[in-house]
């Protein structure tokens, strides 16, 4: 298309993380420009987390085995490539061939074997359910060209070719490029847009300064007082929607030291948390404070209302907590300060790294509800590199950290409690950072990963919630927020709270939903 | 920086043996109590002194005049300035004129004590250069020089990254990349002052090297000594406000640069909260501007010439 | 002659020395690129992941040394590796892509402030106590007292946001494509207006200062007297006699501020969302991007010592006293 | 053999309009340290061709003379009464840039140390290029020529137009000023002590070739120093200053055969011969006054051996006491017949 | 008028000299490695001074004289060469820094009296460090007895002790600056250029000041100037420099009144004297001795006081 004539219409968003673009279309690559997992190439499925349910895409249809031991994909019919060469179930066997090669995972997966030109199959060396989204999200990318590329760890795809709305890259430059139609894409009628154009912002300020500005369509950074410094500006056209489907966001105690090993003070600390303030002011009451199963409203179907209504430690009680602690034999001062068993004082660190500003305020808030425990508790916030290198050498006494995501709450719990993922002290850990591993829940998961069946899968997750409740293995504060905010005044379909069919997320897999539904306005 | 280099390099002044008597080298006016006499009535650094000393006293009363720990949040969000609160409250409810009297205690102390280590290391390294000469003066010089060329302000991202956080690592990260300016300065002076013959004179009367350094050269490095620390509070202050507006200080606590950098975060720019972000920062000019013009009347009251006079 | 060569012996020192540093510095630093990616996006990572990352960027567990003789010798190759925030860009394409801007800003803003700055002050010296003597020097020194940031971020409300006159960030308007019409000019010209002004407000104060200061230690020379003495004309005497001979130490000033020129432009970058090269180190740094980091800070410095050599070669043109037969 | 200048040019001149007659000339500078009036009523003429000499103690107000000639005295100095008429014209009267305009066409200076009154950054050649297109617009090439005519004229290679100041020896710069000042042959050179930063054998050098140079031009001078040896065999007249005043005015011969005031006598005892007997010298007691507060009275009394009374108060008057030689002392106006200005 | 003595009043002059050198030397290196070149400042020079003798080092600028009284001030390390003192060959036992008892001995007064000394102490420090440092523990009522004594020695008042050096007239401070290098009671002070900077009328003063000194405490002195006539003055001996060379030495008024060497010749017809009945024409500069006889160093006797520079016959 002439650029001049449809700049008008391009869909603009900025992204805040990145001052400038270096070229780089490798869906392979670790840190692959955006747009490039979201416009340029597609995955076989889509999991929406408002919804929680799965939207086919490449994959037309797929069966997955009763013993998740494996799943069969259909391919969509008629799929071609921005090149013009149809998708075949060999592009979907090279991807998982070189996303193993390159960037690893998918340990579990034995065998990606096409069936025929329309049918992958991919067979587990285990049970494990949790598989079908996992493949089912991984973007596919062409053999015919992959195939071609010497050393595709390396290389930038400048003209990536794939299957996605919007693939033809035009305009590069240091701070902006332009994805524009796909010529032979798969649905004609969803690419309603001239194209996409990325803009890069040195930081959050500059980002929601075009925002507010109105340079820009579409944003998902985090924006200061959205209502005011956003909406109010033009309450007609401005929206925002921030539906709380992140990841649970967690403040995690390192169980392998004193005293956070018992689990009573984990639970007396949090119910001193006062988690209403953590998210109206910490998170610019961008969210809700979690509760005990730990879940976040990404899983509301899942979660089970029954332990959510007795839930006692997620809530606020300062007596309450103050009486376990007195109870647990941690004795309070003559100056209110209390001492742990051996004599010496209660107090720790509490690391975030600087960058998360939002996250500093929850703990710097958190660490004010100590003060009503006796406890004392010092904010640390250096460089996210050296907190996660705290975390990951076990040498942090506490931290804010996020938790695992997946379609389903497996991730979640395998995350914070699993036996399977706890690494001893001084080794380093990828996950579970607080070093808690439960056997019970251990036992219940490994059943959970080998259910296919739904009703069973439920059950299995109750129980995980349940056990969630008495273990207090994480202090869960509040749900990930996905932010997302728009203005409808050029395009509109957007989606909301109504018609949640995707979040407004412009890097998460649900992007290329509202890419294929959004329209120029009349 | 010392952009404003009070030691013209270009000096032609090469010794020539004249029987008129000199002017007294203006130094030695400045030794015996005429420089605080001349600082005291010099109405530039009156004002520099009087606001100077206003910030001090309102960072030791900080406590009395805004009891409790100014960063906790408060129910009353985003409030404009009132009564109830002067300067207004922040969008987490701190009330702004807190904050501020609070910062200026961080900032007036970590610019004081960068001020004070840079100049005495560059003090230290500019002398003994300059004395020793030779082999030293070489080390020394090259060593310096190093710390000129490297890009300030990338090192100091860099050493302030690599660091944990905290006033302390702010203050040496600040030092390591200040005290090169202020020594080169002070060799200069000193190499000035090591070729006067009362060192020789000294060396013959058999004092040691640094009684001869400290007491003989360094007193008349007086007000090129006060420059150099007034620049290098300056440099601190401003300094540290950068970095700590990039995330890179010690963001738990309040300073004037911590105040600006959540004022930024909390995008009072977009709200429309001027009185968030006002008072951090005219604090610092405010502060910087008097250290500058005492600086100024320092080299006025060294360097009459400098005064700008009216013409008859 | 001799003494350029001297200089360019130190510079050649100076250059290991900063390389040294720079090799020594991120590795000090705990935590490894790999997790601290993680972090940033913040999602879970398996072990295999994470080693075939580790494998990907290349990262070696050789001991320091011979890392250190490995790095030497790729950068007299001139080859600084492969960025690992933007993998698998090479350093130097994501140096290059980046340099440009900040030459562009950093050497406008630089310019206009010495320039006018030196000019300022030549004028008040030779005015004393005039307008321009009274008023501007104070009135600098208390704009450029404010934090540079501060300073920038009230523009930007000012004549950015409230008035709209100038366009809030990026180096051009998204959608021109490079090139040297008229129009993409001009783009990129007010789009340099608010960052290399501000840049230009708080430093032109100091080189006024420094010049006028010099230039009345100056006036009071005999060669000045004797210019007079000569009935030559005033502007003449100012400029040819005076101001030549005040201009040297400003010169030095000049080669030592070109290290703000190209790292000091960082806060400037933030605000104004300006491409370049400062903001770019701030953010390997956070990502533990060693090669990246690296290949910046040897960019820079070898930027800012190229350019002290050459302000010692242009020294010497303007010192022949410095000019040794 | 011969001395430097020829005694008997003495009497040349003598009927023709003096190329420089300076009146009652006060100059004051205002100064934290009290105000200072450097010259305070100076009166002398100096003849075409003439050559003469100013001499006293540092600080007694003889650069501030100089500087009043050129009009190069400039805040915190002011003149504050008095004229100087260079061929007539009074410099004090004229505009800037009239003033400009006769600046190194009329009156020209060489100052104390060449070190300094040469541009560092500029070099010889360029520095006397610069006289001849202000002044005359003289294209540059024209220019270059007669810089390299005036070097010769002071025994320098023409090649040196290309040097920078520092890569001459001090007395080739010295001489390169004087090459400057003779530029556009002007009617008065005034010589701010020219020489005493060279050492002796080089001023003797740089003295013999002034006075060629003085023969064969015949520009007069106006020669500034301390060192009374020197201006005797200079100098065809001379003037003795003290604490901003002339005390003493007279041939140089006489002054040297005869000084009246106990100052000169005392100025001309303090310089041990180089012949003869060593005899005890004594100097003159105690040090130069302070200028801010001058003795009340003859201002040479505190150190005068010879003070009476009336000197404390009574202010002597510059007397001509014998012929073409004034003094200003009260123990020698006895026989004197007061002068209006001091006569030639 | 009073006839100055001739010789000195010592009685020991006939002993054994208090400072030989010999065959002295400095190198200066200019530049740095590897673009140096070599300026010889002092070349092979040998003299002696007697206990209280005046010994005057006159030469053009440049020559070498403020390097040697800065060599025997042990300011400067000399190339080669021997310094005697008491019999004692200082470079061999004293390498790198001066003894105390070297610094006891030997005391220096400076060109510019502003320079050497420090504007930042009052004159009592100038005084009171020396005395300090080598004097025995005075209690501070000897120091303030010993104070005035030197004081009034050099003819300040005591009440001057207070004040700061810009405080003082130029003659004033050069008192003070000899009264400082009198304080630990030398036995020979090197003054170099005492009077050059000082004001005409006062530098009488100040030379009468030293021969004072010579004659009442028998101190003895290197008297460095390019003022010949004042040489004349004061000193016994004369030595005349140039470009590094001693060329002529001997009794100042025999060798004043029959210079040998070509290069004193030049030196003497140079001074302006405006009682000299005849001047000398000076010969043209490159006809001079200046750089003659370098390396030679062959010393041709002309009377038991007065030696001269062998001249070569082609320039002589
Ligand atoms: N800038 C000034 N401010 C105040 N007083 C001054 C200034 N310049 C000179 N004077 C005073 O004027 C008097 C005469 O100074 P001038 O320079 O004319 O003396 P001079 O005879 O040339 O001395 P010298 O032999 O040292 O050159 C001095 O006593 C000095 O105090
Ligand atoms: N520190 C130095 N470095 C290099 N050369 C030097 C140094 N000091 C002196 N010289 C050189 O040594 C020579 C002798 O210098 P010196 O100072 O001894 O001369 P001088 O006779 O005292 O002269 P003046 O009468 O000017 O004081 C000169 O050529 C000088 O350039
Ligand atoms: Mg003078
Ligand atoms: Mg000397």
């Amino acid at each position: 298309a002439n650029g001049a004539e449809t700049s008008n219409e391009l869909l603009t968003i900025p992204r805040e993380d990145t001052a400038t673009f270096t070229s780089n279309f490798n869906p392979f690559s670790p840190n692959a420009l955006p747009m490039t997992q979201q416009s340029v190439f597609e995955p076989l499925l889509i999991v929406n987390p408002v919804k929680g349910e799965p939207v086919p895409w490449l994959g037309a249809s797929w069966v997955a085995d009763d013993d998740a031991r494996g799943v069969t994909f259909t391919l969509r019919e008629g799929v071609k490539w921005s090149d013009g060469k149809p998708l075949t179930a060999d592009d979907v066997v090279y991807t998982f061939k070189l996303q193993k090669e390159i960037l690893g995972g998918f340990d579990y997966l034995d065998k990606v074997s096409a069936v025929d030109a329309g049918t992958v199959r991919f067979d587990f060396d285990k049970p494990y359910a949790p598989g079908l989204f996992e493949v089912g999200q991984q973007v596919i990318a062409p053999k015919h060209v992959w195939s071609k590329i010497a050393d595709p760890a390396k290389a930038t795809n400048d003209t990536p070719v794939g299957t996605g709305p919007y693939t033809q890259v035009s305009r590069f430059q240091t701070q902006s490029f332009e994805l524009l139609k796909n010529p032979t894409y798969w649905q004609p009628e969803k690419q309603q847009l001239a194209g996409i154009r990325m803009l890069a912002f040195a930081g959050n300020s500059g980002a929601n300064l075009a925002l507010q500005n109105g340079d820009v369509d579409w944003s998902d950074q985090f924006i200061p007082n959205v209502q005011k410094t956003f909406v109010d500006k033009d309450p007609e056209h401005r929206h925002f929607w921030y539906p709380t489907t992140g990841g649970t966001i967690n403040w995690q105690l390192n169980t392998t030291k004193a005293p956070f090993n018992d689990p009573v003070v984990r639970k007396a600390l949090s119910m001193a948390v006062d988690r209403d303030q953590v998210a109206t002011l910490g998170m610019s009451g961008y969210t809700q404070p979690a509760d005990c199963t730990g879940l976040s409203d990404a899983y509301s179907s899942w979660r089970d209302q029954s332990i959510v209504d007795k839930c006692e430690w997620t809530k606020l009680d300062v007596d309450k907590a103050n009486q376990m602690l007195d109870e647990a034999g941690y004795t309070k001062g003559a100056d209110g300060l209390r001492t742990l068993k051996d004599g010496k004082p209660f107090q720790f660190k509490f690391s975030v790294g600087s960058a998360s500003s939002d996250w500093l305020s929850v703990a710097q808030i958190i660490s004010k509800n100590m003060e009503e425990l006796g406890v004392k508790v010092e904010v640390n916030s250096p460089d996210w590199s050296q907190v996660v290198s705290g975390y990951t050498d076990g040498s942090f006494d506490s931290g804010i950290v996020w938790s695992n995501a997946g379609a389903t709450p497996v991730e979640f719990y395998r995350g914070v409690m699993s036996e399977e993922v706890v690494k001893p002290v001084g080794k380093t850990a990828n996950e579970n950072y607080h070093r808690f591993g439960d056997p019970e829940a251990t036992a219940t998961l490994e059943k959970l990963v080998a259910t296919a069946d739904p009703a069973g899968q439920k059950a299995l997750v109750g129980d995980l919630q349940e056990r969630f409740d008495e273990v207090a293995p994480v202090i869960p504060l509040f749900s990930g927020p996905v932010w997302g905010a728009y203005t409808d005044e050029r395009f509109t379909g957007w989606p909301s709270s109504d018609n949640p069919y995707a979040t407004l997320s412009a890097r998460s897999t649900t992007t290329v939903l509202v890419l294929t539904s959004l329209a120029p306005a009349q | 920086m010392s952009l404003t280099d009070p030691t013209p390099t270009a000096s032609t002044t090469a010794g020539n043996p004249t029987v008129q008597v000199p002017e007294p080298p203006v130094s030695g006016r400045l030794a015996h109590g005429g420089f605080v006499h001349g600082i005291l009535t010099h109405k530039k650094a009156l004002f520099g002194l009087a606001v100077l000393a206003v910030f001090a006293l309102l960072a030791l009363l900080a406590p009395v005049l805004a009891p409790g720990n100014p960063s906790d949040f408060g129910p009353e969000a985003s409030m404009a300035p009132s009564a109830s609160h002067l300067l207004g409250t922040t969008s987490k409810g701190q009330d702004v004129l807190a904050l501020t009297l609070w910062g200026s205690r961080s900032s007036l102390t970590v610019g004081f004590i960068v001020g004070l280590a840079a100049t005495f290391i560059g003090c230290l390294v500019g002398i003994a250069s300059a004395y020793f000469g030779k082999a030293m003066d070489e080390v020394l010089s090259l060593l310096t020089n190093i710390f000129l060329l490297i890009p300030g302000l990338p090192l100091l991202v860099v050493l302030a990254a690599f660091l944990p956080p905290g006033p302390a690592t702010v203050v040496v990260v600040l030092v390591i990349t200040g005290w090169a300016g202020s020594a080169r300065v002070l060799r200069s002076q000193a190499l000035s002052l090591r070729s006067k013959d009362f060192v020789a004179a000294s060396v013959v009367t058999g004092e040691r090297a640094w009684r001869i350094m400290f007491r003989e050269i360094l007193p008349n490095m007086a007000s090129i000594v006060m420059s150099t620390l007034l620049g290098c509070v300056i440099y601190g202050i401003g300094a540290q406000a950068g970095l700590e507006f990039l995330g890179l200080g010690d963001t738990g606590s309040v300073s004037w640069g911590t105040n600006l950098y959540w004022a930024n975060n909390d995008g009072a720019l977009m709200t429309g909260e001027w009185w968030v972000l006002l008072p951090s920062g005219v604090a610092i000019a405010v502060v910087a501007f008097a250290l500058a013009m005492i600086n100024y009347a320092v080299d006025e009251i060294t360097n009459p010439r400098l005064r700008a006079e009216k013409r008859g | 002659m001799v003494f350029l060569l001297r200089r360019l012996g130190f510079y050649i020192l100076a250059f290991w020395a900063c390389i040294t540093l720079n090799f020594f510095l991120p590795r000090l630093m705990p935590g490894d690129p790999v997790s601290r990616m993680f972090s940033q996006v913040q999602t879970q990572m398996r072990p295999d992941q994470v080693d075939a990352l580790r494998r990907l960027f290349g990262l070696d567990d050789r001991p320091m040394w011979e890392q250190y003789l490995a790095y030497i010798g790729n950068i007299l190759r001139g080859d600084m590796g492969i960025s690992l925030s933007r993998f698998p860009a090479p350093v130097s394409e994501v140096i290059a892509s980046q340099i440009g801007w900040t030459l562009l800003l950093g050497g406008t803003s630089l310019i206009i402030a010495v320039v006018l700055g030196n000019l300022l002050g030549i004028l008040a010296a030779w005015r004393r106590g005039r307008f321009l003597d009274s008023v501007f020097p104070p009135l600098l020194i208390f704009i450029g007292s404010f934090p540079y940031f501060w300073l920038a971020m009230a523009a930007l409300y000012l004549f950015g946001i409230t008035l709209g006159w100038l366009p809030l960030s990026h180096a051009f308007s998204t959608g021109l494509s490079p090139s040297f019409s008229l129009e993409y000019t001009g783009d990129v010209i007010a789009h340099l207006i608010l960052p290399a002004s501000t840049i230009v407000l708080v430093s032109i104060g100091g080189w006024m200062l420094g010049m006028r200061n010099t230039m009345i230690a100056t006036t009071a020379e005999d060669y000045i007297t004797m210019a007079r003495a000569k009935g030559l004309r005033p502007s003449r005497i100012m400029f040819q006699y005076a101001a030549r001979n005040a201009m040297l130490p400003s010169v030095t000033s000049f080669g030592m501020s070109l290290g703000f020129v190209v790292g000091g432009a960082l806060l400037t970058e933030t605000v104004f969302a300006y491409p370049g090269i400062g903001y770019q180190l701030l953010t390997s740094v956070q990502a533990l991007d060693y090669p990246l980091t690296q290949g910046i800070f040897l960019t820079i410095t070898a930027a800012v010592l190229a350019a002290n050599f050459l302000v010692d070669i242009i020294y010497v043109r303007l010192d022949p006293r410095v000019r040794v037969s | 053999m011969e001395t430097l200048i020829e005694r008997d040019r003495e009497d040349t001149g003598r009927a023709a309009a003096p190329v420089l007659s300076v009146k009652d000339l006060r100059v004051h500078y205002t100064a934290e340290s009290g105000n200072v009036t450097a010259v305070d009523g100076v009166s002398f003429d100096i003849g075409a061709g003439e050559v003469f000499g100013l001499a006293g103690e540092s600080g007694c107000g003889k650069s501030t003379i100089a500087n009043a000639v050129m009009r190069l005295l400039q805040s915190p100095a002011e003149i504050t009464g008095g004229s100087i008429e260079l061929n007539g014209r009074n410099l004090l009267a004229l505009g800037d840039e009239e003033l400009r305009r006769t600046r190194w066409r009329d009156v020209a200076m060489v100052f104390q140390s060449a070190m300094n009154s040469l541009n560092p950054v500029m070099t010889i050649g360029d520095q006397i290029v610069d006289v001849f297109t202000t002044h005359e617009r003289m294209p540059k090439k024209a220019a270059r020529e007669r810089a390299a005519e005036l070097l010769k004229l002071v025994d320098i290679s023409p090649d040196r137009l290309k040097s920078y100041p520092h890569q001459l020896s001090g007395g080739m710069r010295q001489r390169a000023v004087i090459a400057i000042a003779l530029a556009l042959k002007p009617s008065l050179l005034i010589m701010d002590e020219p020489t005493t930063a060279l050492d002796v054998v080089v001023q003797q050098e740089i003295m013999h070739q002034i006075k060629e140079l003085q023969q064969e031009l015949g520009f007069s001078i106006l020669f500034i120093t301390h060192d009374i040896s020197l201006m005797v065999e200079l100098s065809h007249r001379m003037a003795v200053m003290y604490a901003g005043r002339l005390v003493e005015v007279a041939p140089s011969k006489d002054m040297l055969g005869n000084p009246l005031h106990p100052y000169t006598n005392a100025l001309m005892g303090a310089f041990p011969p180089l012949s003869g007997p060593r005899v005890e010298l004594t100097g003159i007691p105690d040090a130069p006054p302070n200028m801010a507060h001058p003795p009340t009275g003859c201002r040479f009394h505190p150190r005068c051996p010879l003070a009476v009374d009336a000197c404390r108060s009574t202010e002597p008057p510059l007397l001509q006491v014998a012929a073409r030689h004034d003094a200003a002392c009260l123990l020698v106006s006895e026989q004197a017949v007061p002068s209006e200005r001091s006569s030639r | 008028m009073r006839t100055l003595q001739t010789t000195p009043p010592s009685p020991e002059t006939t002993t054994a000299p208090l400072v030989r050198v010999r065959n002295l030397s400095k190198d200066y290196h200019l530049g740095s490695f590897p673009f140096r070149s070599t300026v010889r400042a002092v070349n092979d020079v040998s003299f002696d001074i007697n206990r209280g003798e005046i010994v005057a080092l006159v030469g053009e600028s440049g020559s070498g004289k403020s390097t040697i009284a800065r060599i025997l001030a042990r300011l400067e390390q000399p190339t080669g060469g021997q310094l005697i003192i008491d019999g004692q060959d200082i470079f061999a036992t004293e390498r790198r820094r001066a003894s105390m008892t070297y610094r006891s001995k030997v005391q220096m007064v400076f060109q510019d009296p502003f320079g050497s000394l420090n504007p930042a102490h009052r004159i009592e420090h100038f005084l009171t460090r020396p005395l300090q440092l080598h004097g025995e523990d005075d209690s501070p009522r000897a120091l303030k007895l010993k104070l005035r004594e030197l004081m009034a020695t050099v003819g300040l008042g005591e009440q001057m002790l207070d004040r700061y050096p810009h405080q003082l007239s130029g003659g004033q401070r050069q008192r003070v600056a000899i009264a400082r290098a009198l304080a630990v009671e030398p036995e020979i002070i090197l003054a170099d250029e005492p009077t050059s900077m000082l004001d005409v009328s006062v530098r009488i003063g100040i030379l009468n000041l030293m021969r004072k000194l010579r004659d009442e405490r028998g101190v003895s002195m290197l008297y460095i100037t390019h003022d010949l006539a004042s040489a004349r003055y004061i000193a016994d001996t004369t030595m005349v420099m140039c470009a590094g060379d001693l060329v002529e030495g001997g009794e100042s008024i025999e060798l004043m009144a029959a210079p040998h060497h070509p290069y004193t010749r030049l030196l003497l017809s140079a001074v302006p004297d405006a009682y000299r009945a005849q001047g000398i024409r000076p010969p043209k500069r490159e006809a001079t001795g200046r750089n003659a006889g370098r390396g030679a160093g062959e010393r041709v006797t002309l009377s038991p006081s007065h030696w001269a520079l062998k001249v070569p016959e082609s320039t002589a």
